[in-house]
């Protein structure tokens, strides 16, 4: 297996798919020209061209709209929104037509599209640009909301929401693009709405996502080293929503922590606890702790900002709490 | 155009009116439910647009939407049945009223947030070029669409990219309450082009003749030279804007000035006068669109409820 | 006590408002010469005249941005969506912005700003225009999000909201403008951020709000029929969210239902269980049960749009299984 | 304008400039975070504007707001601090770069969602038409920001209702990395506000004498028609977009062509030529906004961290 990082494999996936399958496209601000700013279409415009590679003006209405417009009459758009946080400014194309027109018109047409949207916070870009609004998205059927936090997922997952016929937002971390991780050579997918273990343990279940994932591994290994084992399940889609690894873990743990980057009230969170609760109420031990976001719009200071995000010291100290 | 066509738009144009008619009782007899918003006194617009189309032409619209599914060939029967919520509709009762679709008859509907399909419209037409074929997508919608940032986005997209969009503003006047000059910095609408570089037109369209002619122009130079085109329609809706509309905002003067401008006696008049047919034969046409209508009531109301299994059929496609 | 409308009480708290302070004005579609497509602000423009009762184009940005810049120099704005789906058209003023600002300047200026939406299924409008997305707009810190459930409720909260210096979304209901209640006569506020216990009970606590207040006290009073007696809290305010009387309720019942007319996943009935459970542990008798809206976009059709909506019936269900 | 005042332009020019170097070495050192935006090139077009306002005319602009916080009186002590993350910061730390605002100097911000600002400053213009005043609220954008909706709306909005914003488009002739060209439909972007029927100007924005006569001419007209006016400013950054720019999408010579054309360079040559002062002034002038710079560079460095009770302060009013 190659070591790459999320950037490459997210741009590998994007090259893959757009070599197997003519219909794909990418459209967005900045895609083509510049190389994508967070370079990941970097190359893509000399290689596919303008009619591939399509440079957008700034109008998120007239990208996503488009994007969806153009999948109902058979194309494969991919859509990059530069923030998911300008995501709002297409918001009704997000949640109010991208997952209700398949069904709203007796499923005539489908609309095989990804839009792909670079969230988190972190990098000191104040409150409009560096949220983490992952869970008003998965409020909304008809739209599959998936966030990877590994290279192998991201490129897996990538190519899966390609493939699939409905609206897929795909969530990436505009802190992860270097991380590195180990991904199958060759031609692979991953299905949506699958978690995953990605660390076995016997003691606690974490159950996260996407930057939780890392602080959540970082835990872990901290964890171990206090003789405590974690058991790490990976959501990697919000919707449609896994339950069956989380609950095989938490049957044997009894225990768990939640862990996400973005606010804690009606977070994903929420949504997780409430299904552990009715899925294996006689299975809990102890209260299930949400490790998340300070409720604050994010400020620019550093230091302020990183006492708003969940760090790798709150997830240890919330596994020590539910261990009590 | 020829004798047969034109005896065709003066069906269109009656079996709008008379199936809405019919519409607006089955609504008040609360056969129909949601929001319900009536053609009457537009009828001229959308006949004439459609049938200055080619078949592989897409037509997309707002909710008003009656009359143009019926102009794109989809049937009296699936248009009362979506209407009335039946399995048998063209969106099999889960649209209703607002979203008629049937993409067999390139009709992609019906869109009931304002403004809202002028985006998804310069995306038919993204698709279209990237298929590199020379289809037109006609995008339909009203004055009061035109205020709202879906409307520029879109129309800009459609002229950097070179694409092949009819833009046609149904101008009636109002968007629900609101007048054109309350809402919109300019009145006539096909200025709003201008701002785009954009080449536009504007045409009466209480006369079904006039509109198929602009239209028929507009499509060549949009086909011909892979640019949009904003075409302003001029009209006048004799309802209000949907069904419970208090219409304190217009004066009884004004509506009855127009309706004696009423599209359907226009055009019978020009029929009669440019002796293309005669009374009788214009009498039966109107019989048959009424016969249509009566048939289609009858179909949609014998029509079953969806089953319930439909409550979660096509939530995703795979 | 006078029994009056929803209508009747949303409409007297805004004249009692204007009437008081005249940099009180309204903005929206149709709010004048139609008087309101719901008829809340009828009369309003012949009393008041076109300054302040504006009526705007469709521009869902210019209303929303228009109204958070009004409040910014000083006016009390009272924007209006026509319906709250139309919110998703403006959603960047009304998360990203009106949340913000506030925080990121540092506090130099205020937003006394209200959002009147209309929310809410049920009356066969299609997936668009009939949904319940008062989770999402909770998310988000910054934000005030109410949305009464009686006539009493709604005036005392609308004039506070009004007088309140935040930014405020206050959520009324499509099918509620008739239901009628006693109103205190004269002038009174309720303040924002108080669950309230709407009827008092010692078997199970139900925890609800808005049109799941109105769908709850009717399975109240048929389970009082059969001896059961429910608890009724109702929210109120989604954020900040008030959970006192929750718990204090809980500890007695130990047993709840959360319902709520939105959609199950990510919704509000995801917070309030996840919070139970932290703040309660201990006296949980019974898997807490939550009852929502089936996960599909609203169907135009009405016997299906109905079996998607929760129902009576449903709540009444839920409360005999969480005694079992 | 007379000696001092154009004396004062030159400082103020030169200050931006002489700040935003210090900021550049600053953020490569890594004590400056987040997105920064240089103005570098810019200069003489804010300069110029603010220099044409009344102090109650209100200022909103873009993330790109260095230059106009020091033109509207903000001290490049509190700049710098923000740009540092302080607490001196006139948004105390918590807005960064991109979020510099002083409601005292009627400096408003300082806003990072492109065009988003645009309907706050028609909400600006409706609150001051509501209060019964003359204010008229300066309205900055970038060529890019005039594609999105927001824009339009806003626009649309400000002339039917008569509010006093003067809408200024900073054509500095790329959004990012995409040409105006590219993005727009129309490349003269004066010529969108004829889609509202909107007065309109243009004007070279490398000379801060013609930028301050246009923008004269232009609030003159707002306040005395209550009508909003959309002037475009020509223009050119001399950096990248921002600190992390590949620059890609333009050639090495377009860009020293438009750095011969360096608004500094040219009001100082002007000044000499027309021997408004000698080039002992304005190197007098130039030493004194060096100073100025190290100074805010000391305060800032000096200046304490927010509290970390600041995380919580001021999420809400009340
Ligand atoms: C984004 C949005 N805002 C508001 C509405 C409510 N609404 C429905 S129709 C309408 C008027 C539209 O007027 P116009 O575009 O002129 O079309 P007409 O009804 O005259 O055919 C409004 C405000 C909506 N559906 N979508
Ligand atoms: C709604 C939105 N979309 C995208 C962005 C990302 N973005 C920030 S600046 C910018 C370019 C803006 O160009 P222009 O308006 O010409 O201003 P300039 O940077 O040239 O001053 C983009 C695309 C954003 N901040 N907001
Ligand atoms: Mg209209
Ligand atoms: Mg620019």
């Amino acid at each position: 297996m190659a070591k790459i990082t999320m950037r490459e494999a997210i741009s590998q996936a994007l090259m893959e798919e757009m070599d197997r399958d003519p219909k794909v496209f990418i459209m967005g601000e900045e895609v083509g020209v510049w190389g994508g700013t967070y370079a990941v279409t970097k190359g893509f415009y000399d290689k596919y061209g303008a009619m591939r590679v399509k440079d957008t003006p700034i109008a998120e209405n007239a990208i996503i709209g488009g994007a969806i417009g153009a999948a109902m009459v058979g194309q494969r758009p991919v859509a990059e929104l530069m923030t998911i946080n300008f995501g709002f400014s297409a918001m009704d194309y997000i949640i109010n037509q991208a997952p209700k027109l398949h069904y709203m018109f007796g499923g005539q047409f489908t609309l095989p599209l990804v839009i792909r949207a670079v969230g988190g916070g972190g990098r000191q870009l104040g409150a409009t640009h560096s949220q983490t609004p992952d869970a008003i998205f998965a409020h909304f059927p008809g739209l599959k909301v998936v966030s990877p936090g590994t290279p192998e997922d991201a490129k897996g997952l990538l190519k899966s929401a390609i493939r699939s016929n409905d609206p897929v937002l795909f969530i990436e971390h505009a802190t992860m693009y270097q991380v590195r991780g180990e991904v199958p050579e060759g031609e692979y997918t991953i299905p949506i709405g699958k978690s995953k273990v990605q660390r076995a343990g016997k003691d606690v279940t974490i159950v996260t996502y996407c930057k939780g994932l890392e602080l959540s591994m970082k835990a872990a290994d901290e964890l171990a080293k206090q003789g405590i084992e974690v058991e790490v399940v990976d959501l990697r889609t919000l919707r449609p929503l896994d339950m069956e690894p989380i609950i095989e873990s938490f049957k044997k743990t009894n225990r768990a922590v939640v862990v996400e980057e973005g606010w804690k009230s009606y977070g994903v969170g929420s949504e997780i606890v409430s299904r552990i609760y009715e899925e294996a109420f006689d299975y809990v031990d102890a209260p299930i702790i949400r490790v998340a976001q300070k409720e604050v719009p994010l400020p620019y200071n550093r230091t302020l900002e990183q006492a708003a995000l969940p760090q790798v010291a709150d997830i240890v100290a919330a596994v020590k709490e539910v261990l009590k | 155009m020829k004798k047969e066509q034109q005896l065709d738009l003066y069906y269109q144009m009656v079996l709008i009116r008379r199936l809405e008619e019919r519409g607006a009782e089955l609504y008040q007899a609360g056969k129909i439910g949601g929001f319900m918003h009536l053609y009457i006194g537009q009828e001229a617009v959308s006949t004439g647009l459609i049938a200055a189309r080619e078949p592989r032409d897409r037509v997309i619209t707002a909710y008003r939407d009656h009359g143009v599914a019926l102009n794109c060939g989809i049937s009296a029967n699936e248009v009362m049945a979506e209407l009335l919520g039946k399995a048998t509709g063209m969106s099999k009762g889960k649209g209703g009223s607002m979203h008629m679709a049937d993409t067999s008859k390139n009709m992609w509907g019906g869109h009931a947030i304002v403004g809202g399909h002028l985006p998804i419209a310069s995306g038919f037409a993204i698709g279209d070029q990237y298929a590199g074929n020379d289809n037109i997508t006609i995008c339909m919608f009203g004055d009061g669409a035109t205020n709202i940032g879906y409307f520029h986005e879109a129309l800009n997209i459609s002229k950097i990219w070179g694409l092949r969009v009819l833009w046609v503003c149904e101008n009636n006047q109002y968007g629900m309450g609101t007048s054109v000059d309350r809402a919109s910095a300019v009145t006539e609408i096909r200025q709003k082009a201008e701002g785009y570089g954009m080449k536009n037109g504007q045409v009466d369209g209480m006369d079904v003749t006039k509109v198929y002619e602009a239209a028929k122009e507009a499509l060549e130079f949009v086909r011909k030279n892979a640019q949009p085109y904003l075409l302003e329609i001029d009209t006048y809706r004799f309802r209000g804007h949907s069904m419970g509309d208090p219409e304190r905002y217009r004066k009884a003067e004004e509506v009855k000035k127009w309706q004696e401008n009423d599209p359907i006696g226009i055009f019978n008049k020009q029929l009669l006068e440019k002796k293309i047919t005669t009374a009788k034969v214009l009498d039966e046409i109107e019989a048959r669109a009424e016969q249509e209508v009566v048939k289609a009531v009858e179909f949609a109301e014998a029509s079953p409820e969806p089953a319930m299994s439909e409550l979660f059929t096509d939530i995703y496609a795979d």
